[in-house]
């Protein structure tokens, strides 16, 4: 019964070697030559979402959508946007013939204990492919593990300019638009609106994702006519903004900037209602605020609040195009409610890692890497949509919107204003604001 | 200076917080000798009385409006709350839109029960257990709890808006002869400002003028001869508790018009209300009222762009910079008693 | 043996057999069965339990014998995360030189704390800590992590990590890209399959664990020391230490900076198996989780904080991963209603509820188990032997008769 | 010149003179007490000795030395021992762990790190301890939790624990407060024995008459903070100042 042998997987896995996988002798390369390929009838993927903390709710939405997606790559439910996709590799059998299936995580919203969640998935669990997430800091933490480990990571929410810039990985995928893509689709819109000769007055949570947005809205808006009044950081864990918040009106600024998210974006934006900034007029003009990063989870948070205050967001469950519906359809009908913004993203990650495994045939990293890298696509609720080569981002339209007046519904907050045109929002890979790292080569960990 | 008049402002309004849940903390430590880490979940407990509140009011029956599609492409779902049926839309928006207020009337005998439910319960038993153990024990219960209102209202902050009256802000700068603009206040927060006054006003008198708070104030300062005393201590820990965790809870319901409340709420004031109370100095309340007030006025004022240019960051240890500083130069805090907690 | 009484190095011993064969007993269930779920044998949880448990010593070692209680503690962790990865970004791959500065720079840090925070005791002292711990985090987090100022000491939010552009100086033209002890990289894994079981044998998991001995050994040694009496009597009674002759600042100074360094150990070593620094490693709940892991497993003893931190890195890395299908997985022998409404209740202590059942056990054990675990094992202990004497009471009362 | 020479110390606290102009001289070798009703200061006395309190003005000298601005550490290093009202001791330890401290203390200093060695290999001081608890008569009780003991046993603890640093002067503050009349007389004998086996000096507070005419060779009285009269116990007893103090009888 002791059968002593050392497993297929079981070479010494040198990290050494890593990231030339491809150059090993051939008896130190597995068969499969990557990490945890899937041996049986099934491929296990990890979805690593925050459970606990703040942002939690995001995670759980996330979650249901990871789940729809294992549903429909399984050929179960409706096939949701597999019905859409431009691509139509995916058969509706599983990713490759296999059976998908999946592990699951708690980032907890920190870079350590997701970095941890993810590597229990790659090490115990066999998970080949890595995603969620909710935060910047959390992304870019295990986007650097699943390079180093060799395995792909399709990242959920993350906005900062950072993940597809100075900390951008080969292994590594954005869906999500980034700081940039919103100021870019922002600024005409304010601009149009609020006219040309305004004052903005920036708030910014005073960590990386907050740094890159302030940069980002700053320039997009200063290049149009802008002056920006200030620039104010507040602290992470600040809850009450209103020492931050009663300066702004005596500041000579008619906008305020909230480079806020999640909770610190409600109270914030609570806050500043309450000071009554938005019925002040300043410079004769109405004091208008803006909140550059909408996310319909945390608008209604806000409440009435977010009435009329812009900002962007990366998709909206009240697109009319047939993807956008194909998914609010299944996601609606399982859940009883429509998706989040996050949960779009997860969801078309997983299609898209499943879509280019099967046109590459293999579920290794590398040629994964290869099938995404410049890859064109539609149908998946953003219009056309390029996964650049360059820096493993995708681009698409973005979206403006506005918080709604009258709302029908708890989850009718927003309003889109205007699809800014994916054109407008295009940048080069060396842009400043992106530069410093290097992308590297694919890693197959093995 | 109409800057500085500004962040004072501010500063009592933050201080107001730090003091009514610092003050419930040294109530509960001063007259119990215990540490207890669970204050702030009974905080957020009262945060989300005045959420139920608003559910409560809100409880409706549903119409289908065919002319109105859902996200599905469904009739419209109309919910209607029974409060507009019953009393007319008008009354029942109004009812509606008071449901923070409201929302004291529940939160007073909620809090009294949990109060008494958490004392009798689990923090009888740690009385003379250390410190340390006080504090776990009672740190698994606030998990424990948050977790529960995590499970039943989700993760994400809940708007609880101040009825409209309260709505917008004041303006003081043309009061006091500055341009308009100049200093301007939010009504709820003088609302919340006032409320903190009478609370903290209304736990001194207790304690000041009744027999029991004198018997209280006795426990206090030695609990021992109290005890000795024959006078039954137990049950009047048990009130103890209930009051504490009252004026917690009602603190905590003000102050959702402020911020709209989450499950988290209380874990994040923990920390700063034990800053809070240390600085005040152990087990003295005219400490822990002082020093809520002052941390929260030089926390306003180092949030202040003029301060914060020359010492960028300022704002983010600028409490942890004073606790330590008064700590190292007045050895038992503002206002603490020798001896206490310092073995 | 070793310098030790024999209680002593048995318990060493016993230590030393757990860790060598952790990658066995942690993983007693075979691949693919419904109880895989429970094996905790993979790297990054075996080092994680080893790290923590080193971690909890040293506290142990001020909080346990001295009874000041920092809260403080993650800050040296931090610091000593840092310390590595900056060694890592500046000299190389090379494990070494990161955890000795690692160890180092936790100790310099404890020294300025230590010697500011010690002279206030009692919860006066545990607020000290605190502030210094959350003015360290706070400022880790953004003043000190600019990415775009020419101070970057921390990389903020991100977390500090190695780029290529580092230069690396000592690193050598054939050596690894990660961490690695003379070119044996940390996650190097040998693995053994026996049946339908899976072992894995890490070498970064062996490097801890034989860094845990080290460090569980010097905390005997120190338990067992003139200091170490010392320090339990600074616990007992410090009045009657001063009037003794007895100067209790260097003693307790001294033991918080052991701590400290046991602490800076332990954020070397994470940095080590994982070459990338957050902030929220200073954060105050992360000191206030060494906190409960000493007091949960059993201040004041040998084996306890390593238990503690054991029990609660299982909970928060097993735990968490149980989700829905996986109970579906469990339960689904049960027929369907009892099946859902099985679910229905398990489901709210696993996956997202894992910290309900975490607090629940805080409360538990502190409730029922004053001592902690330890206490708990002891008390099974004596459970077990009085019914062993009392089977051989009663054959002595039986025996007497026949006399 | 005495061993311990305390000369003008005043000590105000607030508005309270609690030590006026106070002299006194202790004797090498004699058992001296000091005696005075509630509040004359004896406490304050005593703390000013240790290093506790700072005197406003005056000077105290232990040995030709001055031991103002001095910690207790400092000033139990230099040969006094002190014992407390409510016996001071380490609860949490073992009363072999309580013996041998003070020996770690006399042997090292204040401070010696001394993290690696095992105590058991401390063959000079077990030694010492165990000598120390025969002395006492306690050799039985060496294991035993020292918190668990009577208030007898952990007085005679406390009494032999500084006994082991041979100090020069002890001083012990009333050694027999909230006694009973046989632990009393045991402790009195204790002292008596000590007294005999060594030389020692002894500066003792008393409330208790009974002790202190037991033992003391000379005796100050205290009243509100000033030195009344110091004599042998014989011309106390009937000292009329005394009497007025003690009983506010005018004489």
């Amino acid at each position: 019964m002791s059968k002593f042998h050392v497993s297929r997987r079981g070479v010494l896995r040198t990290g050494a070697l890593a990231g030339a996988g491809l150059a090993l002798p051939t008896y130190l390369r597995a068969d499969t030559g990557y990490l945890n390929a899937p041996t049986g009838s099934s491929v296990t993927l990890g979805f690593n979402v925050p459970q606990t903390g703040p942002y939690a709710d995001e995670g759980a939405d996330e979650l249901r959508a990871f789940e729809l997606a294992v549903e429909h790559l399984n050929g179960e439910g409706d096939g949701g946007m597999l019905n859409t996709f431009s691509s139509k590799a995916l058969q509706g059998n599983g990713i490759l013939g296999k059976k998908v299936e999946f592990v699951t995580g708690d980032t907890q919203t920190k870079s350590d204990a997701a970095r941890a969640s993810a590597k229990s998935m790659i090490e115990k669990d066999g998970a080949i492919m890595i995603s969620g997430g909710s935060s910047s800091g959390v992304a870019v933490a295990v986007q650097g593990l699943c390079q180093d480990a060799g395995v792909i990571f399709m990242a959920g929410l993350t906005h900062s300019n950072d993940t597809t810039g100075k900390d951008k990985k080969a292994n590594g995928f954005r869906h999500f638009f980034n700081a940039y893509m919103s100021a870019a689709a922002l600024a005409p819109v304010l601009q149009k609106l609020y006219g040309s000769d305004r004052k903005a007055y920036h708030l910014t949570a005073d960590y990386t994702w907050g740094w890159t947005q302030e940069e980002s809205i700053a320039a997009a808006t200063e290049a149009m006519g802008w002056e920006t009044v200030n620039k104010v950081r507040t602290p992470l864990a600040a809850t009450d903004f209103s020492s931050y918040i009663a300066p702004v009106l005596n500041s000579g600024a008619d906008v305020l900037v909230l480079n806020h998210y999640g909770g610190n974006m409600v109270n914030s934006l609570t806050n500043a209602v309450q000071f009554g900034l938005r019925e002040k007029q300043v410079n004769g003009k109405n004091f208008e605020i803006v909140v550059p990063l909408y996310s319909r989870l945390m608008a209604k948070g806000a409440g009435e609040n977010v009435k009329g205050i812009l900002g962007s967001t990366n998709w909206h469950w009240s697109l009319q195009d047939e993807a956008s519906q194909a998914f609010v359809k299944s996601f609606g009908t399982k859940y009883g409610f429509p998706p989040s913004q996050a949960a779009h993203t997860c969801y078309a990650q997983t299609l898209l890692y499943a879509d280019a495994c099967e046109r590459a045939g293999t579920f290794n990293p590398c040629g994964v890497v290869e099938a995404l890298e410049g890859f064109e696509f539609d149908g998946l609720g953003n219009g056309p949509t390029l996964y650049r080569a360059a820096d493993h981002q995708c681009f698409k339209d973005v979206l403006v919107v506005k918080g709604k007046d009258n709302p029908t519904s708890e989850f009718d907050l927003l309003e889109v204003v205007e699809v800014t045109p994916r054109a407008q929002v295009e940048y080069a890979p060396d842009h400043p604001m992106f530069a410093g790292g290097e992308l590297g080569s694919c890693n197959p960990g093995a | 200076m109409d800057a500085i008049i500004l962040q004072i402002l501010n500063g009592l309004d933050k201080g107001s917080a730090y003091a009514l849940i610092a003050l419930g903390l040294t109530l509960i430590f001063g007259t119990l000798g215990v540490v207890n880490f669970a204050h702030g979940a009974l905080f957020m407990i009262g945060a989300f009385c005045a959420v139920s509140m608003q559910r409560l009011l809100n409880l409706s029956y549903i119409t289908l409006d065919e002319t109105q599609k859902d996200f599905l492409g469904n009739p419209l779902k109309v919910k209607t709350p029974y409060v507009e049926s019953w009393f007319g839309p008008d009354m029942g928006a109004a009812i509606i839109d008071w449901s923070v207020p409201l929302a004291i009337l529940l939160a007073i005998p909620v809090m009294i029960v949990v109060g008494i439910v958490m004392e009798r319960g689990l923090i009888k038993h740690f009385y003379k257990r250390p410190h340390a153990d006080q504090i776990l024990v009672t740190f698994g219960l606030a998990i424990v709890l948050q977790e529960i209102i995590k499970h039943y209202y989700g993760a994400n902050p809940i708007p609880t808006p101040a009825p409209d009256a309260f709505k917008g802000s004041f303006d003081f700068g043309v009061m006091l002869g500055f341009d308009p603009n100049a200093i301007i206040y939010p009504y709820w927060r003088m609302v919340y400002f006032a409320f903190a006054v009478v609370i903290i006003g209304a736990v001194f008198a207790f304690l000041q003028f009744t027999t029991f708070g004198m018997v209280v104030r006795a426990g206090m300062a030695d609990r021992e001869t109290v005890g000795l005393l024959g006078i039954n201590i137990n049950r009047r820990f048990t009130l103890m508790f209930a009051l504490a965790a009252a004026v917690a809870g009602m603190a905590g319901v003000m102050y959702t018009p402020i911020n709209s409340p989450n499950y988290h709420m209380g874990m994040d004031f923990l920390v700063l209300s034990f800053v809070v109370v240390v600085v005040g100095g152990m087990g003295s309340l005219p400490g822990a009222v002082l020093a809520g007030f002052m941390l929260g006025i030089l926390e306003a004022f180092a949030s202040m762009n003029q301060i914060k240019s020359i010492l960028p960051g300022i704002d983010q240890i600028i409490i942890y910079l004073v606790a330590i500083v008064i700590l190292l130069t007045r050895p038992r805090g503002l206002m603490g008693r020798k001896g206490v907690m310092e073995e | 043996m070793f310098g030790l009484q024999k209680k002593d190095t048995t318990l060493l011993l016993v230590v030393a057999a757990l860790a060598l064969f952790a990658p066995f007993l942690l993983n007693p269930f075979p691949e693919g069965s419904a109880m895989a779920q429970f094996n905790a044998g993979y790297p990054d949880l075996m080092q994680r339990f080893v790290i923590f448990g080193i971690f909890a010593v040293g506290f142990n070692i001020l909080f346990g014998l001295t009874g000041y209680l920092s809260f403080g503690h993650a800050a040296f962790l931090g610091v000593g995360s840092y310390s590595a990865v900056w060694m890592f970004k500046l000299l190389g791959y090379n494990v070494i030189p990161g955890i000795i500065l690692s160890v180092i720079v936790a100790g310099l840090f404890s020294v300025v704390i230590g010697y500011v925070s010690l002279r206030r005791s009692g919860i006066y002292f545990s607020i000290l800590t605190l502030a210094f711990a959350q003015m360290s985090y706070n400022m880790a987090y953004s003043v000190l992590g600019n990415p775009t100022s020419n101070f970057n000491l921390t990389n903020g939010e991100t977390g500090l990590q190695v780029y290529t552009s580092d230069p690396q100086i000592l690193a050598s033209a054939g050596a690894p890209d990660l961490p690695h002890l003379f070119g044996l990289t940390m996650r190097s894994s040998y693995q053994l399959e026996l049946g339908s079981w899976l072992f894995t044998f890490n070498a970064g998991y062996y490097l801890c664990a034989v860094l845990l001995l080290v460090s569980f050994y010097v905390a005997i040694r120190i338990f067992r020391s003139p200091f170490g009496l010392m320090l339990r009597a600074v616990k007992s009674n410090q009045q009657r230490m001063n009037y003794t002759g007895l100067n209790t600042r260097p003693y307790t100074l001294a033991a918080f900076v052991i701590s400290g360094m046991y602490a800076g150990l332990a954020g070397g070593l994470l940095s080590t198996m994982d070459p990338l620094a957050g902030a929220e490693r200073m954060q105050w709940t992360a000191s206030g989780e060494v906190v409960l892991m000493t007091i949960l497993g059993g201040a004041g003893t040998l084996i306890g904080p390593v238990l503690g931190a054991g029990f609660i890195k299982y909970f928060e890395n097993i735990f968490s991963k149980i989700n829905e299908g996986v109970l579906h997985a469990w339960f689904g022998f049960l027929p369907d209603g009892l099946e859902n409404g099985v679910i229905w209740v398990v489901e709210h202590f696993v996956g997202p509820g894992w910290h309900l059942t975490l607090g629940l056990l805080f409360m538990l054990v502190v409730t029922f188990l004053p001592g902690g675990l330890v206490e708990g094992g002891q008390k099974i202990a004596a459970l077990l032997s009085r019914r062993k004497s009392k089977d051989t009471d009663n054959r002595a009362t039986q025996s007497t008769p026949a006399e | 010149m005495g061993i311990l020479e305390v000369k003008n110390v005043n000590k105000r606290f607030g508005g309270l003179q609690a030590l006026g102009d106070v002299n006194l001289s202790v004797a090498e070798n004699t058992v001296h007490a000091i005696i005075g009703p509630n509040g004359a200061g004896k406490s304050t006395l005593l703390n000013c000795l240790v290093g506790k309190l700072i005197p406003d003005t005056g000077s105290v000298m232990f040995d030709g030395q001055s031991v103002l601005g001095r910690s207790p550490y400092e000033i139990n290093q230099m040969g006094i021992s002190r014992v407390f009202q409510t016996p001071e001791i380490f609860g949490d330890l073992t009363v072999m762990e309580n013996m041998m401290i003070p020996c770690f203390a006399k042997r090292d200093g204040a401070f010696e790190l001394n993290a690696l060695n095992s105590v058991g290999n401390q063959k000079d001081i077990i030694e010492r301890a165990e000598h120390m608890l025969e002395d006492m008569n306690m050799a039985d009780k060496r294991h035993m939790h020292a918190a668990s003991m009577s208030r007898g046993d952990k007085r005679r603890l406390e009494i032999g624990m500084c006994l082991s640093q041979e100090p020069r002067l002890l001083l012990l503050d009333e050694p027999t407060a909230g006694m009973a009349r046989a632990d009393t007389n045991n402790t009195i004998d204790l002292l008596k024995q000590i007294k005999q086996e060594r030389d020692i000096t002894i500066a003792i507070i008393e409330h208790d008459m009974h002790v202190v005419f037991s033992l003391a060779e000379r005796i100050t009285v205290l009243a509100q903070g000033t030195p009344l009269v110091e004599d042998t116990p014989d011309k106390i007893k009937g000292h009329p100042k005394v009497r007025e103090a003690y009983l506010g009888e005018s004489a």
